[in-house]
């Protein structure tokens, strides 16, 4: 069974911490260089983001998202080093194009904070397998539809791609050419987007009715197949993940 | 003459996997029943002759020309398949703007296209309902939809899948005269079928699938008589030629009429 | 003792004008299993979903009339505590998939869990319902890599495990092939002799006449029908109702040959061949 | 007994309508993706599900399709999730007020995506990215403008403008367009208005 997700099944201790915590560290991992703008808590929070995905085993698969994000970064440099509003000291390059200190500075404390935010969420999500997000969401008081939904999606989702693909079969047998000039391209949209739009709503009226007739609306207490499982260190990550919250807000206020 | 031509085809989706292993078939104007379980390759096969799939090996020629080379839309004009699920290409507001988009397609102009989509909309009974939402329509309604909107193209070689799924008795009756049309035409009719009643009673040869090859390819008779062969294949013998052979009869009967008049003949000798 | 009781029961969708169901009455006792048949648009589908609620709790519109499912008033029942009175299965097997479970046990669980059945009870049920419908082997398959006729035996364990007294079908083999068809008749077989009410709408005559006991011929919303098989089948005018017999009455009529001591023509294999033997 | 849709409580259709709004969605990327199109057109099923069943369907397809791409795709989009819930809310609220009647109307609900997106977007910007948007053209022009200026807020406030409101005006008519052709016996589904009528009597 096809199916997309970023999750990468490995055996680390990191990959067994409740998916609850893991959210509540992305979120500290994140407020902590809010509330305290220096650069230092920014680049320490990122190393230990980062420290904790080599520790999960799942370096090489996260990669490819940094390599996107570094393409970025490099017109970060260019335009903050060249135009940054604040440059002074100028160090290289030539008219109009040189790059100034502030500038770079200023991209590097860019770099630092999006390095940190996306390895604070691959953290969670290279790590956690999306279903068992979505249980201990729903144990924890998400509505159990909406936990339906969200699990749901990574199959519908590969669904509608072969419906997709159906489509573009029926319509190119009826003589629609979807290959050559961006026009063509362009005008063969319509016959592609309409039926695959028509065919899933179809589709999601026939699940809806199969659905509700499996009680997906009863209004009374659910219970689970699979019994509860217990994650190590939930009290310990908590409290730990609080007291830093509270650290750097008093460091904030006192400095 | 030859419409189609298939030589020692085979299909992989996946490598290791093959769906078709060496199929050698050769289609002339008779028309053509297609049966076998689902997974047999039967679609895999429409969908290679329609130029949707190109072949890991092996060659196809329809009407002369090389399929491996050609586009799907490229063929539309010589070869149409309606697909099995309506809601996979309906996407204009009115049936008959519907039906007339294959032709304009293939390059017919809006008079020539919109008279032959009125054509082919009669053909199916559905001339009243031209100018209605098609998307409103009941889903054995669309289905004939998209016969008419293949019809209109006027091709040489029409494919059929699965064409009397969630059809009643009148829907069944339009699909009969669509094959009837074609048969007279000297045109080639193929289709896909679970329904063995309606293969038997509409087509004049039957190709059997099973696991990506052909285990039979003869005129109905000859394959309906082979019960274990079928059987084998995950298929049944029509209703009547099993109603004949319960009543004792060696024949394989493939229609109502073919037993009513054998009976008949035996009980006029009795007396 | 009655299992569905009917009562000039109307119904009209939202976006209608013409009604669907009009003014149908009918019974049906514990352990029948009922045909519909008729034309498509003849009501064969609403008539379905206005045993389970889904007429006209989720589609809403104008109702009229009373359905009484094993004691339970539809109009006055949700869609969910139905359930565990009538099961339904419907026509396209792919749609009847949750999406949102990884094997098929887990599929049969899923109204188990969504209506708080204790986890140890939700073993057991999804334990017999598997086993009943034969799809133990299967139980830890994806439920998308199944074949149709795999796919729609699960949709019917995922009723069955909700315990329900009556089995409502609607044109559950349409999309299967002769096989997959075979395997779910033989299941819903199975479930009869158990002792389970079953109500089949079907196009396939052939069926209709071998595993139902009454059969409801529909038209315009109207019952036009409601007899056994024999004689409904027999009935000169079916035609009319855009309904064709089964093959062995259409060749038995011809012949003119019904059973003795019958008004009717046989309807079935076996019946045809006893009243055909040595012609 | 009646199951009505509201605000709080949601209908089964009205739920499964939020899977497809983000199969929609991501169709539309991937067109604009492999077209190299200079626009996203990935919130065409979030504005659908808005238009069809409200401001609440429509915010939750939104942070629902921004969670899910986080998850499957992209990290970023976590960051971005804001913007879309308001774009479902926007075009779901404009849609009930009846400013779905026509294409001339469309393109107002499309302008007010558009400015919605970019208010939401352009502080996002500032934060994470500096101003930019990682869009090739948009952000050439932050860099023209951060030069001859020397303010980020409008630099990228105009980088996220150009891109975002023929972005949001295309998604909008597209999704007006499918919301037209849909057929009466779907959109009832989620009108969610109707009584039970009775036909007793």
């Amino acid at each position: 069974m096809k199916t997309f997700s970023l999750y990468v099944p490995r055996d680390s201790l990191i990959h067994r911490i409740n998916p609850i915590d893991k959210i509540l560290y992305t979120i500290t991992a994140i407020a902590v260089p809010l509330i305290l703008p220096s650069m230092a808590a920014s680049f320490l929070c990122m190393l230990i983001s980062l420290s904790l995905l080599a520790a999960a085993r799942v370096v090489r698969q996260s990669l490819p998202v940094f390599a996107f994000v570094f393409l970025i970064l490099c017109t970060v440099v260019l335009i903050q080093g060249w135009f940054y509003p604040g440059n002074q000291t100028p160090l290289f390059g030539v008219e109009p194009f040189v790059f100034h200190a502030e500038g770079l500075m200023k991209a590097c404390r860019i770099g630092i904070r999006v390095t940190n935010v996306v390895a604070a969420f691959l953290l969670l999500v290279l790590t956690t397998k999306p279903a068992d997000l979505v249980e201990e969401l729903v144990r924890r008081g998400l509505s159990p539809r909406i936990g339906y939904v969200l699990d749901s999606i990574f199959q519908i989702l590969p669904q509608m791609m072969n419906t997709t693909r159906t489509i573009l079969d029926a319509q190119r047998s009826r003589g629609l050419e979807t290959e050559g000039s961006l026009w063509v391209r362009v005008k063969a949209f319509l016959p592609l987007i309409v039926p695959v739009v028509m065919s899933s709503l179809i589709h999601a009226k026939e699940r809806a009715l199969a659905l509700e007739v499996r009680g997906l609306h009863f209004e009374g207490q659910r219970t689970w197949l699979r019994e509860k499982r217990t994650y190590p260190y939930s009290r310990e990550i908590r409290g730990g993940l609080l007291l830093v919250l509270t650290a750097s807000i008093v460091w904030r206020i006192l400095g | 003459m030859s419409r189609v031509v298939v030589k020692d085809v085979c299909f992989s989706y996946r490598s290791g996997e093959e769906v078709l292993k060496g199929i050698t078939l050769d289609f002339d104007e008779k028309s053509t029943a297609i049966i076998g379980q689902n997974g047999a390759g039967k679609t895999t096969f429409v969908k290679l002759l329609k130029g949707l799939l190109k072949p890991t090996r092996g060659e196809i020629y329809i009407l002369g020309r090389s399929a491996n080379e050609m586009t799907a839309a490229a063929l539309a004009p010589f070869i149409g398949l309606v697909f099995q699920n309506p809601n996979d290409q309906i996407f204009r507001s009115t049936v008959l703007e519907e039906v007339m988009f294959g032709p304009l397609n293939i390059g017919e102009d809006p008079k020539g296209a919109r008279k032959k989509a009125e054509e082919a909309l009669e053909m199916v009974g559905l001339t009243e309902k031209a100018s209605e939402n098609p998307h409103d329509l009941r889903l054995s309604e669309k289905k004939l939809v998209c016969v008419a909107s293949i019809v209109a193209m006027e091709p040489e070689i029409l494919i059929l899948d699965e064409p009397t799924i969630a059809q009643d008795h009148a829907g069944m009756a339009a699909i009969r005269q669509v094959i009837r049309r074609f048969k007279e035409q000297g045109k080639l009719v193929m289709g896909i079928l679970h329904d063995m009643d309606f293969a038997a009673e509409n087509f004049e040869r039957v190709v059997v699938f099973h696991q990506g090859t052909v285990v039979a390819d003869d005129d109905p008779r000859e394959v309906f008589s082979r019960e274990s062969l079928l059987q084998r294949a995950g298929l049944e013998v029509p209703h009547i030629t099993r109603l004949g052979w319960s009543l004792g009869r060696k024949e394989t009967f493939l229609t109502e009429a073919e037993l009513i008049q054998s009976l008949r003949g035996e009980g006029s000798t009795d007396r | 003792m009655s299992k569905i009781r009917v009562e000039h029961l109307k119904y009209r969708y939202p976006s209608s004008e013409k009604l669907a169901l009009d003014d149908l009455s009918f019974e049906v006792d514990e352990g029948e299993m009922i045909g519909i048949i008729g034309r498509n648009g003849a009501g064969k589908s609403t008539l379905c979903q206005a045993f389970v609620g889904l007429v006209p709790h989720f589609y809403r519109g104008a109702y009229g009339g009373k359905v009484v499912v094993s004691g339970l008033e539809v109009l006055k029942s949700s869609v969910s505590q139905l359930a565990r009175r009538v099961g339904i299965v419907f026509q396209n097997p792919f749609t009847q998939v949750t999406g949102s479970k990884w094997t098929v046990y887990e599929e049969v669980a899923f109204g188990l869990e969504n209506l708080g059945v204790p986890r140890k009870e939700m073993i057991d049920r999804i334990d017999y319902a598997l086993q009943l419908l034969g799809m133990e082997k299967y139980r830890d398959r994806h439920p998308f890599d199944l074949s149709g006729g795999q796919m729609q035996r699960m949709a019917i364990a995922s009723v069955i495990a909700l315990q329900p007294e009556i089995l409502v079908l609607d044109e559950p083999t349409s999309q299967l092939d002769p096989q997959g068809s075979e395997e779910v008749f033989r299941a819903v077989h199975r479930l009869r002799e158990e002792g389970m009410t079953v109500i089949l709408a079907e196009h396939n005559m052939e069926k209709i006449a071998r595993y139902c006991n009454r059969v409801m011929l529909l038209d315009g919303g109207k019952i036009i029908d409601f007899a056994s098989p024999a004689s409904v089948f027999s009935r000169a005018d079916l035609t009319r109702y855009g309904v064709v017999p089964p093959v062995y009455t259409r060749v038995c009529r011809e012949l003119n040959a019904k059973r003795e001591g019958s008004p009717h023509f046989p309807v079935t294999l076996e019946e045809a061949c006893e009243v055909l033997k040595g012609r | 007994m009646m199951q009505r849709s509201s605000w709080f409580r949601f209908s089964t259709p009205s739920l499964v309508l939020i899977p497809v709004a983000v199969g929609i969605n991501y169709i539309g990327k991937l067109f604009a993706g492999t077209l190299k199109l200079p626009l996203w057109l990935d919130s065409i099923g979030t504005v659908l599900a808005g238009m069809l069943a409200g401001p609440a369907i429509g915010a939750l397809s939104g942070a629902i399709n921004n969670v899910i791409y986080g998850l499957t795709v992209d990290p970023i989009s976590f960051v971005y999730g804001l913007t879309s819930i308001l774009i479902g809310l926007v075009s779901g609220i404009m849609a009930s007020r009846g400013w779905i009647t026509g294409w001339a109307r469309a393109l107002v609900v499309g302008l007010a995506v558009g400015l919605t997106a970019t208010a939401v977007s352009t502080p996002l910007n500032v934060w994470f990215w500096g101003g930019q948007t990682g869009n090739f053209w948009g952000d050439a022009l932050f860099a023209v403008v951060l030069a001859q200026t020397g303010s980020v807020w409008l630099a990228s406030f105009l980088d996220e403008v150009v891109v975002d409101i023929p972005d949001k005006l295309l998604t909008v008519l597209v999704a007006y367009a499918l919301f037209r052709s849909l057929p009466k016996g779907i959109k009832q589904l989620y009108s969610g208005r109707d009584e039970l009528e009775t036909l007793d009597g």
